[in-house]
């Protein structure tokens, strides 16, 4: 029968697979829902799953494979910048919506890119004051050296500056750095109020090790999720770091009990999910709600929709800015319970409008 | 000698023959799959040029393939550069031989061969990789630049287009062919011969005249002048360019097309690119962590079934052909 | 003395505690045939190697044509027209004979020899398309020295030229030898005295890097000195 | 006792030896003469175990070789001074003779025998230079004496007197036989040099596109028309 | 002083590590001439065995036992099945030791799941010593590193192996020639390499992430740091290690890591076209 084909570029191999299953069992879960409930104007929805293998090449390749073979209405997924900015290169010029999910560093601005995670700005501008009274006056930066950190400093130091706070040093390592000694001898000799390290993925890992092993009493600022907590970290040495999300699963609202529910009992029972994999469940939905407005598939008759409607997310409610493309997330910092897996909330900032000078769809 | 001449130019051909006829039975979507394919055959028989005939590999490959891209995406990005395509394929193999040029100096004259050689372009291609993620200023940093424009330009009246799949596949497909064909007349005529003369035992060769650095670095400069090339063109049609591009990835990935399509033959490696690359994706859409594990049985099996790549099958068969109509 | 080609002058040389070369004077002129001989170690091919500019000798001079030509690149010196057979054949493995012989005229700024009058020379005409490594030992041997040939030397170096052949070929050998000897001058190096006595030119007689004697063959053959620490007694 | 029974061998499809029978008792010295090419230098890698033999047997005393590793029969006692010399370049004079007595780990004490030193005395002169700096005379001294270490019963040697200066010729052709002796070796030794092969030799035979043509003692080959019928062109 | 013993004992760690890597390669691609790109599995496969040692209750210290085996045992099989029959074929080696990695990789990930595995260090903590404090751990593998260092210096200079080995590489044929069995000593050769790297990887298991990818990370500059010594020498890799490693560390604590990473590279081409046989050539034999 008619189906809405949904084309998924996911790294289910490479560097960003652990991530990939994730985002992945989300997609499944909305799409699942989605069917349950009459699908998307009593279609069905059909998954077209492509492993983009992390790669340039492969995003592009499985981008092409989609839209020209498969034929799908929306591209969704991706979640590291070269995965995307592949992919969107194709999209692009094919006219064709893709909706990323993944927290992303800003400036890619197009009219048939929907951004479901937050930019820098939605995550950093709310919460520098906070971290300026509850943290301390001083903070050092160590991070992995690519384009979202560098972005994600200059956010924060705007922001950080406004409050009388200072960075008083930021290092970006290489990938694939397997010793990270001197930037704790660094944090010996600066002794800043707080560590704030944007070191992602694979290294992350190493570097948060090494962290603990130097014996570093600062609170630790890490973009780690309870996924990436369970599958990757040795137990405990997440316990007390700060982290800023769109989404916990510690999140006390209806909505997200039955998201995790769900999750659970179709994935199994001890599996996390994060904030990545909650965007994607959100574009889903989102778009399946839009075009059920638009009442066609049509990329451009979604689009015009996208705006005009709001989704129920586990995160609370969003919606997408005409302005654009980007969503209205919330802004939560969660702080690591000592088991190093789960979050508490430790703060909430509300909604947050994304603000892109450099962008006008 | 002639006999291996005249089966080269057979299957050259053949080939050639097959690519014309292909656009009658392909839609655009296989078309472009294919061009794509090819540039990143005419990569692989660039580095073939250079491994097959001095024995030296070069484990940075990429790094001449990602420099061309990076050249031609800022130059046809920026507006105020006229003549965009032109420019930037000609920027792209220059800035490519001129990093070549430069390094091979260094490394040629300094005596280093082999092995050595082998792992220092692997620090050139690490190097290489980091610069496109760390210098976001120029390079947009991990995310690449993207909005490459398709090439485009005039010349002497006619207005080249290659917006649309068919003309880019037809341009890309003729590139490669009289790059391969050009490859293979220099490296069979007299130039190729003195190459392996210096592979062989390279203080005899200069003690009868030749000079073996200036050689090798010209022949490896030649090679990344093409890797450019390749580059350029990739990323036009791609309409991006981002930093593992330039990788240690795909600096591996191109040594194995050499390796299965035959080293030492140009043809077979751009073969050999086309069959990986289709195979992997196909795999990798039909079960994605089964790709890996087929691909590294694939290796480890051509190297005892099959040690002088695919194109060597052809000459296998002829073998067998020609021993039945002997016993016979 | 405008005919003179190379000319070395005390040339010495050390390798650590070793003084491998000492005091030693040769003059080569154009078209002159000379040999070298010396007891195992006496320094012949260092000499050898000095002289075509491989080695820098730590004291002395060695001039080819009025040049200075000590750590010239290997390639220019052999396009000033030296060539040079080494002691360990040295041939082109991967490449067949008549291949072999083509880089050599390649390499050459005015090779005149066609490819077939180099092959027929060395006799090796009826083995035109074999792999040089899979030669036997003495062919390998003449394959070097028309390679040599093929680059129309000004000066021809040979070090053990006849290492392996039979008695009949290294007579050949220095008949060949002695046939091109109006086209370019030879120093050769050499164990064999048959070959050397076929040749009967002017001789250096090195010991323990120093001359022992020098003169026309037949005067050394005869010296006690040389028999002593050479040639030996019968 | 080595002997050889109807080897036959080549390269590839290229045959080049042709049912070579061959036997040297202990003590014995055996010449091998014949044209470049004739097979000579592939006759004792097939012995050596360098290269396979496609027919026929190799056996030294009472053990058959014929199908054993080359390290095996170097260990079982067959010793290849090989065309060449290979010597190992890389290594010291001591080095090198202490590599040599790897062949003789299940029958020596391990050390290089003294009188190593008595038949090349330069050998200790040198013991801590590289050997691949040696002259090319040097270096067939280190082979010969090398192959010794390994307290062989059949020692193959390949064109000792290549690249040697003449007195020492003379001197290998006193030695060779005497090691013989001595030692109770079984030694082949092919040559171009025919003055040493006849001197040194108990019997020598000739080899033509991979046979043995002819065989004699060195007495009978002294008639110059004999050899230039088997050698020359 | 605090500063000073810090960057000290920082560029050991690295230095440690590297040359632990480095150590297997320099026999297997130093010595024998084999470009293994499985290399860095082998210090997977050791960071493995630990992980799996501690997952089903074993302590860390009997993990860091059966590292070393583990990587011996991949070895063995990888030169018997492989690399054997291609000592001869350096290109193939290359891709043949490529596709047993990617194997590997896939082969650990699909038996141990995806993601990071956890491995928990013996100790926790830092040692205070005196000047300043250091993790305790580290030391530990400093430490560990340098014995492991003179074993090696002390089997190759003591026993006759080293000498066959050296012989092997040289002339095979001539090795067999003189009574050495050359098939052992290379399988050995290489199994020894492999069992030193799987012992790197189960020292740095604690420190770092333990993945089936994680091999790629030492492989590069494990060849460079042999390169860059001078092949063939332990000598050469002492002085690569420290090269590569003091110059990182240092550097990284001045200037932007990624492009102290990137100097240290370019100075390392430098350093090996100026000294193309090694900083430390010839010295150690
Ligand atoms: N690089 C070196 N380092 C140390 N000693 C050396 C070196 N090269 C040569 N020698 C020594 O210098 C001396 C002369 O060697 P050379 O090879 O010139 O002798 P030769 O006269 O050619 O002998 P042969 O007739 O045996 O070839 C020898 O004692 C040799 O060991
Ligand atoms: N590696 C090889 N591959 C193919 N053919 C070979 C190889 N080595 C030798 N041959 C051929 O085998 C034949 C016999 O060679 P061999 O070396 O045994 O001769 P020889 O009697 O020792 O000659 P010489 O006196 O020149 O040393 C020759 O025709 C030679 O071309
Ligand atoms: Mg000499
Ligand atoms: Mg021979």
């Amino acid at each position: 029968a008619d189906t809405v084909k949904v084309g998924l570029s996911i790294p289910i191999t490479g560097l960003q697979a652990i991530l990939g299953e994730t985002l992945l069992n989300c997609y499944k879960l909305a799409a699942a829902e989605l069917n349950a409930a009459n699908g998307i104007g009593g279609r069905q929805v059909e998954l077209f799953i492509e492993d983009n293998q992390t790669t340039t090449k492969g995003s592009i390749d499985k981008a092409r494979k989609l839209i020209n073979e498969d034929k799908v209405d929306v591209i969704m997924g991706t979640i590291i910048s070269p995965e995307r900015s592949a992919t969107l290169s194709v999209t692009s010029k094919a006219k064709k919506l893709f909706f990323y999910p993944t927290n992303f560093e800003g400036g890619e601005c197009n009219r048939y890119f929907v951004a479901t995670g937050p930019i820098p700005m939605q995550q950093v501008d709310p919460m520098m004051p906070w971290v300026a009274e509850n943290l301390g006056k001083t903070i050092y930066i160590m991070a992995s050296d690519y384009a979202w950190p560098q972005k994600m400093t200059e956010a924060i130091t705007a922001a950080y500056e406004k409050t009388g706070g200072k960075i008083i040093g930021a290092d970006y390592y290489p990938f694939g750095t397997t010793d990270f000694g001197p930037a704790f001898q660094k944090i010996k000799s600066l002794k800043p109020d707080v560590v704030w390290s944007m070191v992602v993925g694979n290294d992350a890992v190493t570097q948060l090790k090494q962290y603990r092993s130097f014996d570093i009493k600062q609170p630790l600022i890490a973009p780690l999720d309870e996924v990436f907590n369970k599958d990757a970290l040795p137990p405990g040495v997440a316990a007390g770091t700060y982290a800023p999300q769109p989404y916990w699963m510690a999140l006390d609202n209806p909505v997200n009990k039955k998201f995790i529910a769900s999750f659970r009992e179709k994935f199994g029972k001890e599996k996390m999910v994060n904030g990545i994999g909650e965007a994607g469940y959100n574009g889903l939905h989102l778009y399946a709600l839009a075009a059920e407005k638009a009442g066609s598939l049509r990329d451009d008759d979604v689009l015009k929709a996208l705006p005009t409607i709001e989704f129920d997310a586990p995160q609370g409610k969003i919606r997408v800015d005409a302005s654009n493309n980007h969503t209205l997330c919330h802004s939560y910092v969660g702080k690591a319970a000592p088991d190093g897996i789960s979050y508490e909330i430790a703060k909430d900032f509300g909604t947050i409008a994304p603000v892109t000078p450099y962008c006008k769809v | 000698m002639i006999a291996r001449d005249r089966n080269w130019l057979l299957i050259f051909a053949a080939c050639a023959a097959l690519a014309v006829v292909y656009p009658l039975f392909a839609d655009g979507y296989q078309l472009t799959v294919i061009r794509d394919a090819l540039i990143f055959g005419m990569f692989a028989a660039s580095l073939d040029f250079f491994w097959g005939r001095t024995g030296i590999l070069c484990f940075g490959h990429a790094a001449f393939f990602g420099i061309g891209g990076y050249i031609m995406a800022l130059i046809t990005l920026n507006d105020a550069i006229p003549f965009g395509s032109l420019l930037g394929i000609v920027g792209a193999v220059a800035g490519a031989a001129l990093v070549a040029a430069i390094i091979g100096y260094f490394l040629f004259f300094g005596g280093i061969r082999g092995s050595y050689f082998t792992i220092v372009t692997l620090a050139m291609g690490v190097i290489c990789q980091q610069a496109a993620v760390s210098w976001s200023s120029v390079t947009g940093g991990d995310s690449g630049l993207i909005g490459i424009p398709p090439i485009a330009f005039d010349v002497g009246g006619i207005h080249v287009d290659l917006s649309q799949d068919l003309p880019s596949y037809i341009f890309v497909a003729s590139i490669v062919a009289v790059v391969v064909l050009a490859l293979w007349s220099i490296s069979r005529g007299r130039w190729g011969t003195v190459l392996t003369a210096i592979q062989d035992n390279e203080v005899r060769a200069a003690a009868l005249g030749h000079n073996a650095p200036l050689r090798l670095l010209v022949t490896f400069v030649l090679s990344a002048a093409i890797a450019g090339l390749a580059g350029a063109l990739y990323v036009c049609m791609a309409g991006l360019v981002a930093p593992d591009l330039s990788g240690l990835l795909l600096s591996t990935e191109v040594i194995v097309w050499v390796a299965v399509g035959g080293r030492g033959t140009l043809l077979g490696p751009v073969l050999g690119a086309i069959a990986i690359q289709r195979a992997q994706q196909t795999i990798s859409s039909f079960n994605p962590s089964l790709w890996p594990l087929l691909l590294g049985c694939v290796f480890v099996i051509i190297v005892f079934v099959l040690p002088d790549g695919i194109l060597s099958i052809y000459a296998r068969l002829k073998g067998l052909f020609k021993g039945r109509r002997q016993a016979q | 003395m405008s005919d003179v080609l190379l000319q070395a002058e005390n040339v010495g040389i050390r390798f650590g505690g070793l003084q491998a070369l000492e005091g030693l004077n040769l003059t080569v002129r154009d078209k002159e045939l000379c040999c070298i001989i010396g007891p195992n170690g006496a320094g012949k091919s260092t000499f050898l190697n000095v002289l075509t500019g491989t080695l820098r000798p730590t004291s002395g001079s060695v001039r080819f044509l009025g040049h200075d030509i000590a750590g010239l690149p290997l390639h220019r010196i052999a396009r000033l027209g030296i060539a040079r057979k080494f002691q360990i054949p040295s041939v082109f493995p991967s490449l067949s004979v008549e291949d072999n012989l083509k880089v050599a005229r390649w390499g050459a700024s005015s090779p005149l020899r066609p490819v077939g009058e180099l092959l027929e020379l060395v006799a090796l005409d009826s083995r035109a398309t074999t792999l040089a490594g899979q030669l036997a030992h003495g062919q390998k041997q003449w394959l070097e020295i028309g390679m040599a040939l093929a680059i129309e030397p000004r000066l021809l170096l040979l070090d053990e030229p006849t290492a392996g052949m039979t008695p009949q070929e290294t007579l050949a050998t220095a008949e060949m030898l002695l046939r091109l000897k109006g086209e370019f001058s030879i120093v050769a190096v050499e164990h064999d005295i048959r070959f050397v006595r076929a040749l009967n030119c002017e001789t250096l007689v090195l010991h323990q890097g120093r001359r022992l004697r020098s003169g026309p063959f037949h005067d050394i053959e005869t010296d006690e000195m040389v028999r002593d620490v050479y040639l030996g007694r019968r | 006792m080595l002997r050889t029974l109807a080897v036959s061998a080549g390269y590839g499809l290229l045959p080049v030896l042709n049912g070579i029978d061959l036997s040297v008792a202990p003590g014995e010295v055996v010449g091998l003469l014949g044209r470049n090419g004739a097979g000579k230098t592939t006759l004792l890698r097939v012995i050596a175990g360098g290269l396979k033999a496609s027919g026929g047997a190799v056996v030294l005393g009472d053990q058959d070789l014929t199908n054993a590793a080359a390290f095996r029969r170097a260990r079982a006692g067959i010793a290849h001074v090989p065309q060449g010399r290979g010597i190992f370049n890389q290594l010291t004079v001591r080095q090198n003779l202490e590599v040599g007595t790897r062949a003789a780990t299940d029958r020596g004490d391990g050390g290089i025998p003294d009188d190593i030193f008595g038949y090349f005395p330069i050998l200790r002169e040198r013991e801590a230079q590289i050997a691949g700096t040696l002259s090319g005379g040097q270096q067939q001294m280190l082979a010969i004496g090398r192959a010794l270490c390994g307290l062989p019963s059949a020692l193959l040697l390949d064109e000792p007197s290549e690249g040697i200066q003449p007195n020492i010729v003379q001197s290998i052709a006193e030695l060779v036989p005497r090691i013989a002796r001595e030692r109770g070796i079984a030694i082949v030794l092919v040559e171009q040099n025919l003055d040493l092969v006849l001197k040194a030799a108990d019997r020598c035979l000739v080899m033509e596109k991979g046979r043995i043509v002819h065989e004699g003692t060195p007495e009978a080959f002294a008639d110059e028309s004999l050899l230039k019928d088997l050698l020359a062109l | 002083m605090d500063f000073v013993v810090t960057t000290l004992l920082n560029a050991l760690t690295l230095i440690s590590i590297l040359m632990l890597v480095g150590l297997g390669l320099a026999i297997s691609f130093g010595l024998m001439n084999v470009t293994n790109l499985a290399h860095g599995e082998f210090v997977t496969v050791g960071a493995f065995a630990v992980y799996f040692v501690q997952s089903v209750g074993g302590s860390f210290w009997l993990g860091l036992t059966a590292a070393p085996i583990a990587g011996a045992v991949v070895g063995c099989i990888l030169e018997f099945a492989i690399i054997r029959h291609l000592y001869s074929r350096p290109v193939s080696t290359v891709l043949a030791t490529w596709g047993v990695s990617l194997i590997l990789q896939q082969g650990l990930e699909l038996s141990f799941g995806l993601g990071a595995k956890p491995v928990t260090p013996p100790i926790e903590g830092t040692f205070d010593l005196f000047f300043t404090v250091y993790p305790a751990y580290r030391l530990i593998l400093i430490a560990i590193a340098m014995l492991t260092l003179v074993g090696v210096v002390l089997l190759i200079s003591r026993t006759s192996f080293g000498l066959d080995i050296r012989t092997v590489i040289q002339n095979r044929e001539m090795a067999e020639g003189v009574g050495i069995n050359t098939r052992r000593t290379y399988a050995i050769a290489f199994t020894f390499g492999a069992a030193i790297a799987g012992l790197a990887g189960g020292l740095v298991a604690p420190l770092a992430i333990v993945l089936p990818q994680m091999g790629v990370n030492y492989l590069a500059n494990a060849f460079f740091v042999v390169i860059v010594g001078g092949v063939g020498s332990i000598g050469g890799l002492v002085a690569g290690s420290v090269f590569v490693g003091g110059l990182t560390s240092v550097l990284n604590y001045q200037i932007s890591p990624s492009l102290a990473q990137a100097i240290v590279l370019l100075a390392a081409i430098v350093a090996v076209r100026l000294r193309p046989n090694g900083l430390f050539n010839g010295a150690s034999r």
